[in-house]
């Protein structure tokens, strides 16, 4: 019975959530209530029984992902102004938009088609945690979509610092390449001088 | 006791949620690409449902491919906010429409 | 000791191959290159008299025969063969190349290497699309032989050259395009693509009418007929002498071949029963197109638009035979098919020499226009004795072979519908209408102006094409017996062939 | 050995040789050795087609019917190239190559400065090779090489002096009119092997009444028209083509823009009369349709009226002889037209010799006058051109058919046929032919008249400078334009031509008046034609004449009473009172019935509709289908046409790429929804 109530709890406060970050004026808040998104569905996950997810997506995405975007939001310094002015006229619009997709969706999927099946019985317990339920599978079945994930995150790495990367004029920065390749006499000069023999000039 | 149907409720609203999302905002990039967050969101939430429904871990996997390419989505969505900003000091859709055809 | 050489793949490959050393002379040495095409054009002809010596002319069957593998997994073979008709094409292909390699003696003197390369080029094409008895390999040589012509109108041809040669590009393109549609239905339908098997397969009638209209429309484009017809003016004004001689002389006969070698005996129900519609396009050619002839201001458009005029008296002979031999005329079948033969290889030396008058005069005074002309007999006697001899050819006066082909399809025409007959022969008074007037305005008269007096007469080289062309024409006009025969045998098979029903 | 097969082929071939040498080896061969070889070659020719005559008639010979070589074969159906001769042929082939040996000796004497003198020798001995090959020949492929091979030479030859704008304008007219006839020729020619599946005419005659009689062809679906009359009239057309009859006689009297010699062997004697000889043989298939003969004898005798009447208003004294020999040839059709077929070639033969006659008399007068053409400024000139005048006086009375001269016994014979026949338009045949006789000698008088009698109207001015030279220079270029000098004036007085051309006129003069009473027993009334020509029924009309025939002096006797015969004399009356006696009242008849005078001057109007019909409404359609169809449908409507509309099409579609992201944002939704639209309906 508590689970129904939380779930009830969380899904209120996800959808609440997700329609402040369409709606809100500011980027930035926009983006925190994105955060407050991610940490509500990660609890439902939890709820569900799926725990290494829910948290996995609150280190990964709310970790990395929101904090990306924060940082540009707040780098970038955008006129919000701007930003809103088409807002009222295509509101109208987007709403029937939504509303259409969500009737369509319900109808196919049969609400209350599904509404009497009961929870099965979780098959991680059989396996130990969820976690380990999960690592079994995802390194035996998914191993090459796995190490193909991860070549697509080095991908994604390597893109945005290219794409972003710029020389700025005027910055000394260390080549080590060159310093590696210098030679002896670029660096050194011997002068022959005579002996010091004269009058004792230099103190 | 919940059902499978309340979290596919609850998917399918997030997704129209963010379907309004990009039809609002026109201007806004990175509120677009954040309502694309949310649509991710969305398709998880149905793979987890169904992945515990159904016990077959294969959804559980599928929502962490997921999560990394979402991640990879948007470095390079926002690296080239960041290098549009830097040319057009500006990221109003609006005004971006060099690529007409 | 020739018997077991692949004498049809010499022929074919001969002229293709020997264009790479052609080429290699390279621009420096122009006299080289005109040798050596000669050289090669030469054997090739030569050999395909050879073909000619020993071809038993008694039998329909395909003689020569090489048949390889080509393309394993499509069933596709390299299967080469001759009869009659084929072996008659052939040599009208190596002749007129030989003399139209000799005519680019004078009038190309930039890029004379690649010229005559892609003249040989063309010949070999050319004449693999006569002997190719596989669909494909026939359709491969079809659309092979635009690039070379593709080439020599682009690059040396008129003013307008690039819209004609696209122009022509593109129209044959387009028509062939229906006709690979058939072939690939055909494929599908019975696994091979061998023409002798195509032609046994059994088709109901509404298959036979789309592959008869696919075919039509892919050579109705290559006669040309008379809808498709406008890419040949601007393709001969704009083409080089050599080109618009092989234009005019060799590539207008694929069409019609492609018409006795497809549509008849694959879908000989549709063609009898759609005849009226080809029938039709030939009349109004002829008429049609007659009228136009009248009209034109340039020479070379004028020849073209007769030898369109022309060409509606083949694939007319073509198609009355369809119906005569469904109404059990026999003979008279066989008298269109002839005639229709007759006149292709008759054209080809008529609208050669007519174009290579014309490429002579146009060598001198640099004009195609009628009106810059006048009184050329005054200065240039010889040429104006060739160019009324031609001229009689053209309009179809007995003694010369232009007769032979109008005279049989003519009487072919009235067997089977006097109308049909009457309007046909209305040649006769509008081709001899824009023929002589166009010689009584060029040749006769007084001399029009002073860059008309300043004219040579022809050199030998002119004089020795021009006097082959003549020995042929007036030959094939007296004795025409030899060509008749050449071909008699393989006819009466198509005749008996399209008169059996292949509806399924 | 000598076979008839051998002297047939020389007969044939000299002429051929000598046109090839004179035309090829011109200059090598030099203006003597090329009508040495030509007059050579038709000379041969003459004799061994004479010695063929002669065995022919006297029997020596059967008729010879053989194929040299196979022209082109297919299936069973095969062309040759062969010689028929018999009667028929033998006749025409002694008028033709005498004839031509007559011209040819005749120009040696008018073209003697003309630079294209061998050019000229090989033309007309290759019309005299075409002419035979048509006579000869055996099958209807081999009469359609002839047929048009004379055709093609006749245009070579009215076109002989090209620097003349009217003359090339002539010539090109010339063959289009005969091609035109040449149309007609062929479909008939196209009916026959229709009918009778082959083209010799030894099976086609054989069986003709078996195939033809109550066979019917349909030209136009729906009404079938009797075979025989099909064929007839079309092989007709192509006779009135070549014969110059009525709608299809505009290019003789243009054709007289070539040298006079021309005008006497292709335009009076050999080519005009194929049309009549080709009828002639086809009288088995001709006799089948009465229809086609009534057809052959209307077109006939309005001919033989109408040109005569034109004949009275020209100047030119060539032109008076062109119409007048249209006028004949309207006669000889009209002899056809009625089956009195051997009349028809017996007026053909004596009109051969007389009108060659006045045609080289007249051209031996045009030299005489340098050039001049026009009788306005002749006269007088019996003094100057004796022999000229007497030979011209003797053709002059064979034309008009005065009593004992060939003309008479021929022309008469075909008055009395036509008066005999009783076929649908005899009356009117009759009526033509009858005022006919009168009008040729109105105007054969006045010919007369005005050159050879009267004041001379044109005036010798003795140039003084130095005479010799200027006469040289003006005698070279005269042949190609005559009118330089003003009309009327001449260098020096007219005088009689050399012997080569004045010993023609009398060769010609002596046929003209002794032929008619040698051959018109034989022909007319025997049996000289039984072989060749057929005639159904009761023998036609010269089955009736032959009842009341007893020798030529019966007829010519009998002739003095007869019509025809006052209506010459009468003729000649009026033509003597007003050209020799009044001259004045030509110029008041002229102005009196001026619109009619007009309408003779201006050829009844035939030539301009021609013109304007055919001529620029040709080339007006042409340039509509040109423009219209060929440019503007065709090429910009469909070729160009459809590259424009691709790129406008291309045009359209570059709006959807706005550059704007949630345009495509908002199209993937809208995409999606379709999808979900359609998984919807898919699931109900």
């Amino acid at each position: 019975m508590t689970q129904q109530v939380l779930f009830y709890f969380f899904a209120t406060v996800l959808v609440a959530a997700a329609l402040a970050v369409i709606t809100v004026r500011n980027s930035v808040h926009a983006a925190l209530s994105l955060v407050l998104t991610f940490f509500t569905a990660a609890g439902i996950w939890i709820l569900a029984e799926a725990e290494f997810l829910g948290l996995a997506l609150i280190v990964v995405y709310v970790g990395a992902v929101m904090v990306l975007f924060l940082f540009v939001v707040m780098m970038l310094d955008i006129k919000p102004e701007s930003m809103r002015e088409g807002f009222i006229r295509f509101l109208p619009v987007g709403v029937i938009v939504a509303l259409v997709m969500l009737a369509e969706m319900l109808s196919l999927i049969g609400v209350k088609a599904l509404q009497a099946q009961a929870l099965p019985e979780n098959p991680a317990l059989a396996a130990g945690s969820n976690t380990a339920w999960l690592g079994k599978a995802l390194y035996t079945e998914f191993l090459l979509p796995f190490e193909i994930a991860a070549l697509i995150l080095t991908v994604a790495l390597i893109a945005a610092v290219a794409l972003t990367l710029r020389k700025r004029s005027g910055v000394r920065t260390q080549k080590p390449g060159e310093q590696v390749l210098v030679q002896r006499n670029e660096r050194l000069r011997v002068v022959k001088m005579a002996s010091e023999g004269g009058k004792g000039e230099s103190a | 006791m919940i059902s499978l149907a309340h979290f596919i409720v609850l998917g399918t609203i997030l997704f129209c949620i963010s379907v309004a999302g990009i039809f609002i905002n026109r201007k806004n990039v990175i509120v677009l690409l954040m309502s694309i967050e949310l649509m991710l969101l969305a398709v998880n939430m149905n793979f987890v449902a169904f992945s515990r429904y159904l016990g077959d871990p294969a959804g559980q996997v599928f929502v962490f491919f997921i999560l990394t390419v979402a991640a990879a989505e948007t470095a390079i969505g926002l690296a080239i906010l960041v290098v549009l900003f830097r040319n057009r000091s500006t990221i109003n859709v609006a005004e971006i429409d060099s690529m007409k055809g | 000791m020739f018997a077991n050489w692949p004498l049809l793949s010499i022929l074919i490959w001969l002229p293709i191959l020997g264009a790479i050393p052609v080429l290699l002379a390279g621009d420096r040495r122009p006299d080289t290159a005109r040798l050596l095409a000669l050289v090669v054009a030469a054997l090739t002809f030569f050999i395909s008299l050879g073909i000619l010596s020993g071809f038993d002319q008694s039998s329909a069957a395909m003689q020569l025969q090489e048949n390889h593998v080509w393309i394993e997994t499509l069933n596709v073979r390299y299967h080469l063969g001759v009869d009659g008709i084929s072996v008659a094409l052939v040599l009208l292909t190596t002749f007129t190349s030989v003399l139209v390699i000799i005519l680019g003696w004078g009038s190309v003197d930039e890029k004379v290497s690649q010229y005559m390369a892609a003249m040989l080029v063309l010949e070999g094409l050319m004449v693999g699309v006569f002997c190719a008895m596989d669909a494909l390999l026939f359709y491969v040589f079809f659309e092979g032989m635009l690039i070379p012509m593709f080439i020599l109108i682009g690059v040396w041809g008129g003013a307008r050259r690039v819209y004609a040669t696209l122009k022509f590009f593109i129209y044959t393109f387009f028509g062939s395009i229906f006709m690979l549609v058939g072939l690939i239905y055909l494929y599908f339908k019975t696994g091979s693509f061998e023409l002798a098997t195509l032609a046994q397969v059994a088709l109901s009638g509404k298959e036979q009418a789309w592959l008869f209209f696919a075919f039509l429309i892919a050579f109705a484009v290559k006669v040309p007929m008379w809808p498709v017809h406008t890419w040949l003016p601007d393709a001969h004004v704009e083409a080089p002498t050599g080109g618009s001689v092989v234009l005019a002389a060799i590539m207008l006969k694929i069409g019609g071949y492609g018409f006795i070698r497809f549509s008849l005996p694959i879908t000989p129900d549709a063609s009898t029963e759609y005849a009226w519609v080809v029938i039709a396009m030939s009349l109004i050619a002829v008429v049609y197109v007659g009228y136009v002839a009248l009209v034109q201001e340039d020479m070379k458009k004028l020849i073209a638009y007769s030898s369109i005029a022309h060409m509606g008296f083949v694939t007319l002979g073509v198609f009355i035979s369809l119906a005569l031999a469904r109404g059990g005329n026999a003979t008279g079948a066989a008298v269109g098919i002839q005639g229709a033969m007759v006149q292709m290889i008759s054209h080809g030396f008529i609208s050669g020499a007519m174009f290579a008058s014309v490429g002579v005069l146009y060598d001198r005074m640099h004009t195609r226009m009628i009106r810059d002309y006048g009184g050329v007999v005054n200065t240039m006697p010889r040429f104006a004795t060739f160019f009324v001899l031609f001229a009689m050819a053209n309009c179809g006066l007995p003694g010369t072979s232009g007769f032979v082909g109008e005279f049989w399809v003519i009487l072919a025409a009235f067997q089977s519908n006097a109308l049909v007959g009457a309007l046909a022969a209305f040649t006769l008074i509008i081709g001899a209408a824009y023929t002589l007037w166009l010689v009584k305005r060029v040749i006769f008269g007084e001399v029009a102006n002073d860059n008309v007096a300043a004219l040579t007469d022809m050199n030998a080289r002119e004089t020795f094409v021009l006097a082959t062309l003549a020995v042929a024409v007036l030959l094939f006009g007296l004795w025409p017996a030899p060509l008749g025969n050449l071909m008699d045998a393989p006819i009466a098979e198509l005749v008996k062939h399209i008169v059996i029903s292949k509806g399924a | 050995m000598i076979t008839p097969k051998l002297i047939l082929l020389v007969i044939a071939l000299a002429p051929l040789f000598g046109a090839i040498v004179a035309g090829l080896f011109g200059r090598q061969v030099g203006r003597a050795g090329a009508h040495t070889v030509t007059i050579a070659g038709v000379l041969v020719s003459f004799l061994l087609s004479a010695y063929v005559l002669y065995q022919l008639s006297t029997g020596g010979w059967g008729v010879f019917n053989e194929n040299l070589y196979t022209w082109f074969e297919v299936g069973p159906l095969s062309a040759h190239v062969g010689f028929l001769v018999d009667r028929l042929t033998a006749v025409m082939m002694v008028v033709v190559t005498s004839v031509s040996l007559l011209v040819h000796i005749y120009t040696i004497g008018y073209m003697h400065e003309d630079p294209g003198y061998q050019r000229f020798f090989s033309y007309i001995s290759l019309f005299t090779f075409s002419m035979l090959m048509l006579v000869m020949s055996n099958n209807f492929m081999q009469l359609f090489f002839g047929w048009e091979a004379v055709g093609l030479v006749s245009y070579l030859l009215i076109g002989f002096w090209f620097k003349r704008p009217t003359a090339i304008f002539a010539n090109m007219k010339a063959f289009l009119v005969n091609r035109v006839g040449d149309f007609g020729f062929l479909l008939g020619i196209a009916a026959v092997l229709y009918c009778f599946g082959s083209l010799d005419y030894a099976t086609v005659f054989r069986n003709a009444d078996a195939t033809l009689v109550g066979k019917t062809l349909t030209i136009i679906s729906g009404h079938p028209w009797e075979a025989a009359t099909v064929i007839g009239v079309l092989l007709f057309i192509g006779a009135m083509g070549k014969s110059a009859q009525v709608p299809l006689h505009v290019w003789l009297p243009d054709s007289m823009e070539g040298p006079t010699p021309i005008s006497a062997l292709i335009h009076a004697a050999t080519m005009v009369t194929a049309g009549i000889f080709m009828v002639a043989r086809m009288s088995p298939l001709y006799e089948l349709s009465e229809t086609a003969l009534s057809f052959v004898m209307v077109v006939g005798a309005t001919t033989a009226l109408f040109t005569g009447l034109i004949g009275i208003v020209q100047n030119d004294v060539k032109r008076v002889v062109a119409y007048s020999t249209l006028s004949q040839l309207g006669y000889m059709t009209v002899a056809l037209g009625v089956s009195a077929y051997s009349a028809a070639i017996f007026h053909l033969m004596t009109h051969a010799f007389f009108k060659a006659l006045l045609f080289l008399g007249a051209g031996s007068v045009i030299i005489a006058m340098h050039h001049e053409q026009d009788m306005r400024y002749m006269g007088g000139l019996k003094k100057y051109m004796p022999i000229t005048f007497i030979t011209g006086w003797i053709g002059t009375l064979a034309l008009t058919g005065f009593p004992g001269f060939s003309g008479f016994f021929s022309k008469d014979a075909i008055i009395e046929a036509v008066h005999e026949s009783h076929r649908w338009g005899s009356g009117y045949a009759y009526f033509c032919v009858l005022i006919g006789v009168f009008v040729t000698a109105l105007y054969s008088f006045r010919l007369i008249y005005l050159t050879y009698h009267g004041k001379e109207r044109f005036v010798v001015e003795h140039k003084n400078h130095a005479h010799g030279a200027q006469h040289d220079a003006h005698h070279d270029d005269a042949h190609d334009d005559h009118g330089h000098h003003e009309p009327g004036h001449l260098e020096h007085a007219p005088h009689e031509s050399p012997w080569v051309v004045t010993l023609p006129l009398i060769l010609l003069a002596i046929p003209s008046v002794i032929i008619g009473w040698l051959t018109i027993g034989p022909m007319l009334f025997g049996d000289f034609f039984a072989g060749a020509i057929v005639v159904k029924g009761e023998g036609g009309p010269l089955a009736e004449l032959a009842k009341h025939w007893h020798g030529p002096w019966g007829m010519v006797l009998h002739g003095l009473m007869a019509p025809p015969f006052w209506l010459a004399l009468a003729g000649f009356g009026v033509a003597t009172y007003v050209y020799l006696f009044n001259q004045a009242i030509a110029d008041r008849a002229a102005k009196l019935f001026a619109p009619l005078y007009r309408l003779l001057q201006n050829k009844y109007g035939i030539d301009d509709l021609y013109f304007a019909v055919f001529a620029r409404g040709g080339l007006k359609l042409g340039r509509g289908l040109w423009r219209g169809g060929d440019v503007a449908v065709i090429d910009d409507g469909l070729v160009n046409g459809s590259a424009a509309l691709v790129a406008r099409i291309a045009a359209g579609v570059r709006k959807v790429q706005s550059g704007y992201l949630y345009h495509y944002a908002f199209a993937m939704i809208l995409g999606l929804i379709v999808l979900l639209g359609g998984l919807w309906l898919a699931a109900r």
